[in-house]
């Protein structure tokens, strides 16, 4: 527990000492930006944080965020001659209660210079207040909601804070992507939608539902399940009573798992196509047979040939080391997005670090600055630029059909649309 | 409490203006205008062609069915438990759940090896008996284990312990078997077609569960009428130490009735498997939850009130969003599937404050 | 009479209940056919007493002989089915079972046993019980559900008979009545032991009685010469 | 005006009926038994009368005004207080505590008093306090001293019984209704329990009504003896002419020993 | 020599311990967290606890009242060993009984790092042996233990105890030192202390036990013995005043963090604590009211509220929504106040849902936002500055001003005719109805004065995340206010404290981290063991209030008057309703 805490305590003594302590602390020749700067000393570490949901129902996502993360701070090799440690994995919970308290923790330690997360949308809007004031930066892998960005066209989300970057592509986005496909390549025009209560979800079906309509598709119903819910036939019914001709449901794997086995048994349901996104295309779902044919929507992981300019690493190198270190493959499709939010903040603390002998410093204001003037950025997950409110997405969505039980990574390959449209 | 207003002194019930009961009045009416204005709603689009089809009804109301006949049945084990030892054992869904969870072993070794398409009846009977078994263990530790040593303890203090027994069983489970949701193969293709029942077609899942728990309540119905066992639970039931006296095990007959409960999970745990395949260490939380609603909405410690009341609730929560709230207008109703099942239970109170069979206790035994 | 076996037993019985004593060397002894009373008032231990005899509460030392037999140890089952049952107080029936199911309980223990004289036994003794089979226990009058209660513990054949207080709480016709009943089952051939407040009553049918005080039997005598005890005339037999 | 006057009351539980149109009254200061058989409804007679059951018909005129269907707490605020058979104390309530609760009708300090600890809180908590010690100064030293913090389940059965009428006259009722008072009770315990309640009219001016078994209380303490059967009312007057009722003899009394008929159907009626 | 059943079962019972915290991944997950550094980690603590306590226990056979129980090292030691040998061979047969099938598809847990963990490494056949050896001598130093006589023995507990409480709380104690250079010293760098920092602390606990015996006995008899109002009693009101108020400045941002999430749980069990402790109403969903504290505030403040937006300053809004929760109160006690027990319970969780769904459903989502929540809620405004999550070390300020006022509302109620009409409501409805007290007002204000207080809780939470989303209020956080109330003591306010204290500041909350972040998985598991061994030793909670211990220590401490006492011995279920 390496953790400089002066400041802290002389608060308790007085103002008086505090701007002592203060002065003395800042009597070196570099001058420090506004946000303040982390001064590494020799022999000392780097600290970065993981900030992801590793506990409870969203552990499938955080969990592939962390362990990428790590491997990618281990590729990335020493800074300057300093180690980077990454410490134990904070948990956000999934929830905003959760970001907050762990970014709590992360601020407290003010060697701290910038954290890989939150997994969840709604986590990182309780961390970010405290992670901007605390003037880091911090990417997140797999949030998605436009609210922690903007919309697009120039308006800041109504969470946007400073120092917030995403290598996930914005929902709306990838609401575009499936309206596009759903209207245009399968040419149906009545949808139904169904989140699950989830910000997430919900903000996608909604992305969804506002590309649709503007194409002049219609939604003919918008419901929800509520997680944990397992009888699925009263919102089927209430689905097929509005005679949809697709079923957009980017839901998470249980729900859903029970919505495919369950739909059968509900009429009206028979020649409806089917679609999820990002949430359920993993293996346990995908084993089911019932999830054959359905469309699913997510980012293009066709990372096998993308590499990672700061550690020349691909994305088929990527996925076998995975597999031979932790056994099993990725349990969600953010691994690529996790490891180049890690070596893009790993590259611009090396290009903003003012190196003094042994000692170097990193100025937190010039860090933001610089994460926020990435382009063209060569990462696993494509080419990377970031905009003025932190969308950094490589921001390509695919869209397949899961054609093979036996191989579901075959499935993945079999991609009928991409977004952008090239 | 009286459910009549009188308002001439002569004929005096509680004539004197109490404003409680006058807001219980008023949630009885507005709940039965809104229910009759959501009905009319429905059958207004139902006329109009719009909602759900006819088949789509059908469809609902026997899942419906058929997801109240699991509960019912889960339902039973919390009002014997009720009925004997007076308090509400929150671990029982948890119960359920363990029976589920390990009767998917056997299934998936069946499938891996091919008997479960082979032998489907068997093979549904070889995870009955090991849900069965499973579900009465764990019921019969559970007891051993928390409950006995609480004999006598005020009856918050039990019904405490239930609610941390749930807890430990829940993550033992999920440290045990993981976190991820398994499922059980595919039902049978013997059974996963339609079956006509006077010409309805019914799935045939479905049917097998209606059909599983109409076969064990009967089972449980004369177990408990009819034996000298079943005598010795309903006098250990009603009077723990002159049943003693009499030289009924009391300790026994109690551990008797938790396994006739857990064996009854574990029937419905089986029923679960067909309905909805999917089990993980949380699949007892809200059916236990739903299950202990049943109970209290047939009025706990009654059986038959346990399986009415898991039908109904079933119904209830199935039927009742589409059909009454639909019409009112509210959407993406099944999203509040469960508030209606609570409210439902809340107005079943209000109008029948012991639940729909449970016993207005004569003034001997209140007073 | 000691060159016979006790039917019943206390020997030097100590109980405590937590820290508390409660029974103080107590000696009880009942002989087959004998009709004995055990008198005190609240707080003596008459419970404790007949909670002992039942199993409920393990004796500290001493220990409870049943037919010469020590049954420390003993489940209460175990006890009723050699012979030992108990009309409790205030009839504790179960109300809503049938007034048959409440007889079929009381011979719960006699597996198998052909039932058909003891039901003829309890019919005899109280015909009103024949009519009322078929009804809930709970619905009978307050008299009838006495009668079944005496019923359902003759079902079990006992060789003794405890009565908790026959006299608790009833009008002055039933205690009346109670008392002619036990007195009668008695005369019938089974040993009976009454715990009693109501000492004139009990006094008034029973052999012997004896006389606990705050856990401690102080006084054991036949019961003519308990009536004409001074103390027990001041202290229980309400002549002050 | 009786203080108490009951007309035609009925109360069914579950199709038998446990009260089949009782008439009753009682005046300011007298004292009256009422008697009968076990289950004769005289249990329920008083559950109607406190409002714990609301009747099904007939009139409950206490100090001129129906009080029938009222809720139990009114009913005591009216002014009648009553005991249970089976003795109801709060056994983890001290014994002061009990009695203080008592008073709650009497008292009417809300949340804003109790939370901002205003004088009139505090002295209202005061005069409880005295009042509750005051009521339970009436039982001589049985109640008084030590046994004030003590918890009410460590008291003696007597010591209970005895509670339970003091937390009752801690009401500050006109009307008492005592079940059984005496039962438990050894004789010692049951002649100064009778003194007591002779006192309560005497030194308390309460009116009392009074459920008994043992007819040496009931002669002692009663102006009036009313005698209750399958709820109705089968006799009414004195302790010597209801104790020569040929009815009340069949029901209730039964003969005394040796004169019982030879006909046994009608002894286990 | 004859094997002692009770050696044999608690050795069973030992070795059933060891092998379930293995297969379910628990020794593993706390393996990773070391508590001295290099030799021992929690894991191992775990896994060789077993053992010790079942050595423990075997030890001290059965206790009688009526015997002085005997101490002997060398035969406790000795049925200590054979009980750890028992437990060593169960968790072998167990590890070698399960070896042979490849069981990863069902048990997950059951793999090699678990082989590996509970053989120390050494491979199944040595680590076996060297796990039966380990097991027994943890097993003979528990019986040992027991076998010493009182003063050392105590010793021993307490210097083992502070070396585990400095060891899991490295966090607190670094957070509170500061200095880096002192860290340093107690602690090793990749966590756990130093071997010879864990014997300074050891032996320092030990001599300051003997050192200062009888003096905190003294002192707390002392607090005791003062009287309320006396000159002692307001200079420990003051010093425990003082200390709260300077506490929070010696702590850094995470212990804030924590305290705040601890503060807020002490909130809501008192005001959970007046509706089922004192008024005896089981309420299983309290969480109703916090939702609706917290909702009512972000409507109230934020720009961003769908519908309706006054941006109202906090203070301005704590009132309105301090009446909105009594609202709510009243909507929900009149239904249920016919009902009793059980059916309350089930018809208030329900209640408790039925808030969470709406808040969540689509229909009520154009006013509360449904699934993307409420944002950007300001923090309180508290002169210039605007307090909020981002600034804990003052917003623990604001949460200990209202959990004092939610202190002293209890403490008002308790001693008073309110507090008493409760108390005697929940002994007895039925008769507190019948002396007076009108049931229906008590219910109802019990309800109110809860709900009040949750909200209150609820408006701090909102002004401190800065969002709520619907998932805050599941029906889990009514479960786990319920637990903190009776582990903490029902009906006592120390105890709801202190509860909150161990389980929400320790364990962590339902949607918060404890100190011990490792334990998150097996959060859960452990709150179940500890309410079941809570009800199973000590019913009434750790700090009992007075009328909750008597209830449930009636039959020990009543004199034999009550053994004669009317009724049954076995207690009767009351028939309902």
């Amino acid at each position: 527990m390496n953790k400089k805490r002066s400041l802290r305590f002389l608060a308790v003594i007085g103002v008086l000492s505090l701007v002592v302590a203060a002065c003395g602390d800042s009597g070196a020749e570099f001058e420090a930006g506004e946000l303040g700067a982390v001064t590494v000393e020799a022999g000392e570490a780097i600290q970065i944080r993981s900030l992801n949901a590793i506990s409870g129902e969203v552990a499938f996502l955080g969990i592939p965020n962390e362990r990428a993360i790590r491997m990618a701070v281990e590729d990335y090799g020493q800074i300057h001659g300093h180690d980077v440690e990454v410490g134990a994995g904070l948990d956000d919970l999934c929830s905003a209660e959760g970001g907050q308290q762990a970014a709590q923790t992360i601020v407290s330690d003010e060697q701290v210079v910038g954290v890989i997360g939150t997994s969840c949308s709604g986590a990182a809007s309780g961390a970010m207040p405290i992670i901007n004031d605390a003037g880091l930066a911090m990417i997140s892998a797999s949030n998605t909601s436009p609210s922690l960005t903007s919309d697009l066209e120039g308006t800041a989300g109504e969470n946007y804070y400073e120092g917030y970057y995403r290598t996930a592509h914005n929902d709306l986005f990838q609401g575009q992507a499936a309206a596009n496909f759903v209207f245009n390549n399968l040419g149906l025009t009545k949808v139904g939608l169904i989140h699950d209560g989830d910000p997430y979800t919900n903000g996608l079906t909604t992305a969804f539902e506002n590309a649709f309509e503007e194409l002049g598709g219609e939604i003919v119903i918008h419901t929800a399940v509520t997680v944990g819910q397992t009888d699925m036939v009263p919102v089927l019914t209430e689905v097929a009573a509005a005679g949809p001709e697709l079923i957009f449901m980017p839901i998470f794997p249980a729900e859903a798992t029970f919505i495919v086995q369950q739909a059968p048994g509900v009429s009206g349901l028979e020649n409806v196509e089917w679609m999820g996104a990002d949430g359920i295309s993993v293996e346990n779902f995908m084993n089911l047979p019932e999830s054959e044919g359905m469309y699913f929507s997510g980012p293009d992981t066709r990372f096998a040939e993308n590499t990672n300019e700061a550690t020349d690493l691909n994305g088929a190198q990527f996925l076998e080391d995975y597999e031979s270190e932790f056994g099993e493959a990725p349990s969600a499709d953010f691994w690529g997005h996790a490891y180049d939010a890690t070596t893009m903040l790993l590259m611009a603390i090396e290009e903003v670090a003012v190196v003094d002998g042994d000692t170097i410093h990193i100025d937190r204001a010039e860090l933001r600055e610089y994460l926020t003037g990435i382009s063209g950025f060569n990462g696993l997950i494509g080419e990377i630029s970031c905009d003025e409110y932190g969308d950094c997405g490589a921001a390509v969505i695919s869209i397949f059909q899961h054609n093979n039980l036996a191989d579901h990574q075959a499935s993945k390959s079999n991609i009928l649309y991409t977004y952008p449209e090239s | 409490m009286s459910t009549e207003v009188a308002p001439e002194p002569v004929r005096s019930r509680r004539f004197k203006f109490n404003w409680v009961d006058g807001f219980l009045w008023f949630l009885r009416v507005a709940a039965l205008i809104a229910i009759v204005v959501g009905v009319v709603g429905s059958i207004q689009q139902f006329a109009d062609g719009e909602g759900p089809s006819a088949a789509a009804w059908r469809d609902l109301i026997v899942s419906s069915i058929s997801t109240g006949s699991m509960y019912g049945l889960i339902a039973l084990g919390y009002s014997m438990v009720y009925g004997v030892l007076g308090f509400i054992n929150f671990a029982h869904g948890e119960v359920f759940m363990s029976g589920t969870m390990v009767g998917l072993i056997s299934a998936t070794m069946l499938f891996e090896n091919g008997f479960w398409d082979s032998n489907p009846w068997i093979s549904i009977l070889v995870v009955l008996v090991v849900a069965m078994i499973t579900s009465t263990l764990v019921a019969v530790a559970i007891e051993r284990v928390a409950y006995r040593p609480l004999r006598g303890a005020p009856r918050l203090i039990p019904l405490i312990t239930s609610i941390g027994v749930s807890f430990f069983v829940q993550y033992s489970f999920a440290g045990l078997f993981g976190v991820a949701i398994r499922n059980y193969p595919p039902a049978p293709s013997q059974l996963s077609g339609n079956v006509d029942i006077l010409g309805i077609p019914i799935a045939g899942t479905r049917l097998l569960v209606i059909g599983v728990a109409v076969v064990s309540m009967i089972g449980l119905w004369y177990f408990v009428t009819q034996t000298k066992t079943g005598s010795a639970m309903r006098a250990v039931a009603e009077d723990k130490e002159i049943a003693g006296l009499m030289g009924i095990d009391v300790d026994k007959t109690i551990v008797t009735t938790f396994a006739v409960g857990g064996a009854m999970a574990g029937v419905a745990g089986l029923l679960w498997a067909l309905l909805f395949r999917g089990v993980d260490f949380l699949t007892g939380f809200l059916p236990g939850i739903k299950a202990f609603t049943a109970a209290v909405l047939g009025g706990i410690g009654n059986m038959p009130g346990a399986m009415l009341g898991g039908v109904l609730l079933g119904l209830f929560e199935g039927v009742g969003p589409q059909l009454v709230l639909a019409g009112l207008g509210i959407p993406a109703v099944s999203q509040l599937k469960d508030a209606v099942a609570f409210a439902a239970l809340v107005l079943v109170l209000i109008f029948r404050p012991t639940g729909l069979l449970g016993e207005r206790l004569g003034s001997e035994d209140r007073v | 009479m000691s060159d016979r076996t006790p039917v019943l037993a206390f020997r030097d019985v100590n109980t405590h209940y937590g820290a508390v004593h409660i029974l103080k060397d107590a000696n009880i002894e009942i002989y087959a056919g004998e009709m004995v009373c055990l008198l005190g008032g609240n707080a003596s231990g008459k419970t404790t007493t007949l909670k002992t005899i039942l199993g409920y509460v393990p004796p500290t030392t001493g220990h409870v002989e049943l037919d010469g037999e020590n049954v420390n140890g003993w489940s209460t089952a175990q006890r009723v089915a050699n012979g030992v049952t108990m009309v409790p107080e205030n009839r504790r029936l179960f109300k809503r079972m049938t007034v048959r199911e409440n007889l079929e309980i009381g011979a719960y223990l006699r597996h198998g046993e052909d039932l058909s004289e003891d039901y003829d036994r309890v019919f005899d003794l109280f015909p009103r019980v024949k009519e009322r089979l078929a009804q809930k226990a709970g619905t009978l009058s307050g008299g009838e559900q006495q009668m079944v209660a005496m019923g359902r513990a003759l079902m079990a054949r006992p060789k003794v008979l405890l009565m908790d207080e026959p006299s608790m709480g009833l009008a002055p016709k039933l205690v009346a009545q109670n008392f002619e009943i036990i007195d009668r089952i008695n005369k019938a051939g089974t040993t009976v032991f009454v715990v009693e407040q109501n000492a004139n009553m009990a006094l008034s049918i029973a052999d012997r009685g004896y006389v606990l005080q705050t856990g401690r039997i102080v006084l054991d005598d036949t019961a003519e010469a308990l009536m004409a005890n001074p103390q027990m005339r001041e202290a229980y037999l309400g002549d002050i | 005006m009786p203080l108490l006057e009951i007309r035609g009351l009925e109360k069914q539980f579950g199709g038998i009926k446990a009260l089949g149109g009782v008439d009753f009254h009682i005046d300011e200061g007298e004292i009256v038994s009422v008697i009968g058989p076990n289950g004769a409804g005289k249990t329920s007679f008083f559950n109607v009368i406190s409002g714990m059951f609301p009747p099904d018909d007939g009139t409950i005129v206490f100090d001129g005004d129906n009080v029938a269907g009222h809720l139990p707490n009114e009913i005591t605020k009216r002014g009648i207080a009553r005991t249970f058979q089976n003795v109801r104390l709060f056994p983890n309530l001290t014994v002061l505590e009990n009695v203080m609760v008592g008073q709650h009708c009497r008292t009417k300090q809300g949340i804003w008093g109790t939370i901002f600890q205003t004088k009139a809180q505090r002295e209202e908590e005061q005069m409880i306090e005295d009042n509750a010690k005051e009521v339970l100064s009436f039982f001589g030293t049985r109640l008084a001293g030590y046994r004030h913090d003590q918890p009410a389940f460590v008291l003696s059965y007597a010591n209970r019984r005895r509670l339970e009428i003091a937390r009752a006259m801690a009401t500050e009722p006109r009307l008492i209704l005592l079940d059984e008072p005496t039962a438990g009770m050894n004789p010692k315990e049951t002649v100064e329990l009778t003194e007591l309640i002779g006192k309560l009219r005497s030194d308390r001016g309460l009116t009392v009504v009074i459920i008994e078994h043992d007819m040496k209380v009931v002669k002692n303490v009663s102006d009036r003896v009313v005698v209750l059967d399958h709820g109705v009312k089968i006799a009414e007057g004195d302790y010597d002419t209801v104790s020569t009722n040929e009815d009340v003899i069949e029901a209730y009394l039964g003969r005394p020993h040796g004169e019982a008929g030879d006909d046994e159907e009608s002894e286990y009626e | 020599m004859s094997l002692d059943p009770l050696t044999r079962r608690w050795g069973l019972i030992g070795g059933a311990i060891m092998a379930f915290t293995g297969a379910i991944g628990m020794l593993v997950s706390f393996d990773e967290r070391i508590l001295i550094s290099p030799i021992l980690s929690l894991g191992y603590l775990t896994l060789l606890l077993a053992p010790a306590i079942a050595g423990h226990m075997a030890a001290r056979g059965k206790v009688s009242v009526l015997e002085e129980p005997e101490h002997d090292v060398a035969q406790g030691a000795q049925k200590g060993l054979v009980a750890g040998l028992i437990a060593g061979v169960f968790a072998v047969v167990f590890m070698l009984a399960v070896n042979p099938f490849d069981l990863s598809e069902f048990f997950p847990n059951i793999n090699d790092r678990m082989f590996d963990m509970m053989t120390f490494d050494f491979g199944l056949g040595l680590g076996s042996v060297v796990l039966i050896v380990a097991s027994a001598l943890a097993g003979a130093a528990g019986g040992a233990i027991y076998g010493l006589d009182d003063e050392p023995r105590e010793g021993v507990f307490r210097s083992a105890i502070w070396v585990i409480l400095f060891s899991l709380f490295e966090l607190v104690v670094s957070d509170v030192i500061e200095v880096d250079a002192i860290v340093d010293l107690i602690y090793a760098r990749g966590g756990g202390l130093h071997i010879w920092s864990a014997i300074i602390i050891g032996v320092l606990a030990w001599w300051l036990g003997v050192r200062y015996k009888g003096r905190r006995a003294e002192l707390t008899q002392m607090a005791k013995d003062s009287e309320a109002g006396s000159r002692l009693r307001w200079s420990l009101i003051g010093v425990a005043a003082l200390l709260v108020i300077v506490l929070p400045m010696l702590v850094g941002g995470i212990v804030n963090e924590l305290l705040i999430n601890v503060a807020l749980f002490i909130l809501m069990g008192l005001g959970l604590n007046i509706v089922v402790g004192l008024a005896g109403l089981l309420d299983l969903g309290y969480v109703a009211f916090f939702a609706v504290g917290a909702y009512g505030m972000a409507v109230l403040t934020s720009p961003l509220s769908p519908a309706f937006s006054p941006e109202l300053n906090w203070w301005v809004a704590l009132p309105v929504v301090m009446v909105l929760a009594a609202i709510a109160g009243v909507l929900v006690g009149t239904p249920v106040i016919r009902m009793r027990g059980d059916y309350l319970a089930i018809v208030t969780l329900g209640f408790g849902e039925i808030v969470r769904i709406l808040i969540l459903s689509d229909w009520l989502t154009p006013f509360l936002g449904g699934a993307q929540g409420i944002t950007r809620i300001p923090g309180i405004p508290l002169g210039a500055t605007s307090v909020s999550g981002t600034s804990p070390e003052l917003f623990i300020y604001m949460t200990m001003l209202l959990v004092g006022v939610a202190a002293y509302i209890s403490y008002r109620t308790q001693e008073s005719r309110i507090g008493r009409a409760w108390a005697a409501m929940r002994e007895d409805e039925d008769v507190a109805e019948a002396i007076g007290i009108s049931t229906v007002q008590a219910k109802l204000l019990a309800f109110v004065t809860g709900a009040i207080i949750a909200s209150f809780a609820g408006a701090l939470f909102s002004a401190k995340v800065g969002t709520v989303f619907h998932n805050s209020f599941d029906v889990l956080v009514s479960i786990i206010i319920l637990v903190v109330v009776i582990v903490g003591g029902m009906g006592s306010i120390r105890g709801v404290a202190l509860g909150a204290l161990i389980l929400i500041g320790v364990l962590g909350g339902p949607k918060s981290q404890g100190l011990l972040g490792e334990f998150a998985e097996f959060k859960l598991l452990i709150y179940g063991a500890i309410l079941v061994y809570m009800m199973l030793q000590r019913p009434e909670g750790l700090l009992p209030s007075v009328r909750r211990s008597r209830e449930l220590h009636q039959e020990e401490a009543a004199q034999d008057a009550w053994l004669d006492k009317k009724g049954s011995f076995i207690e009767e279920p009351e028939a309902s309703v």
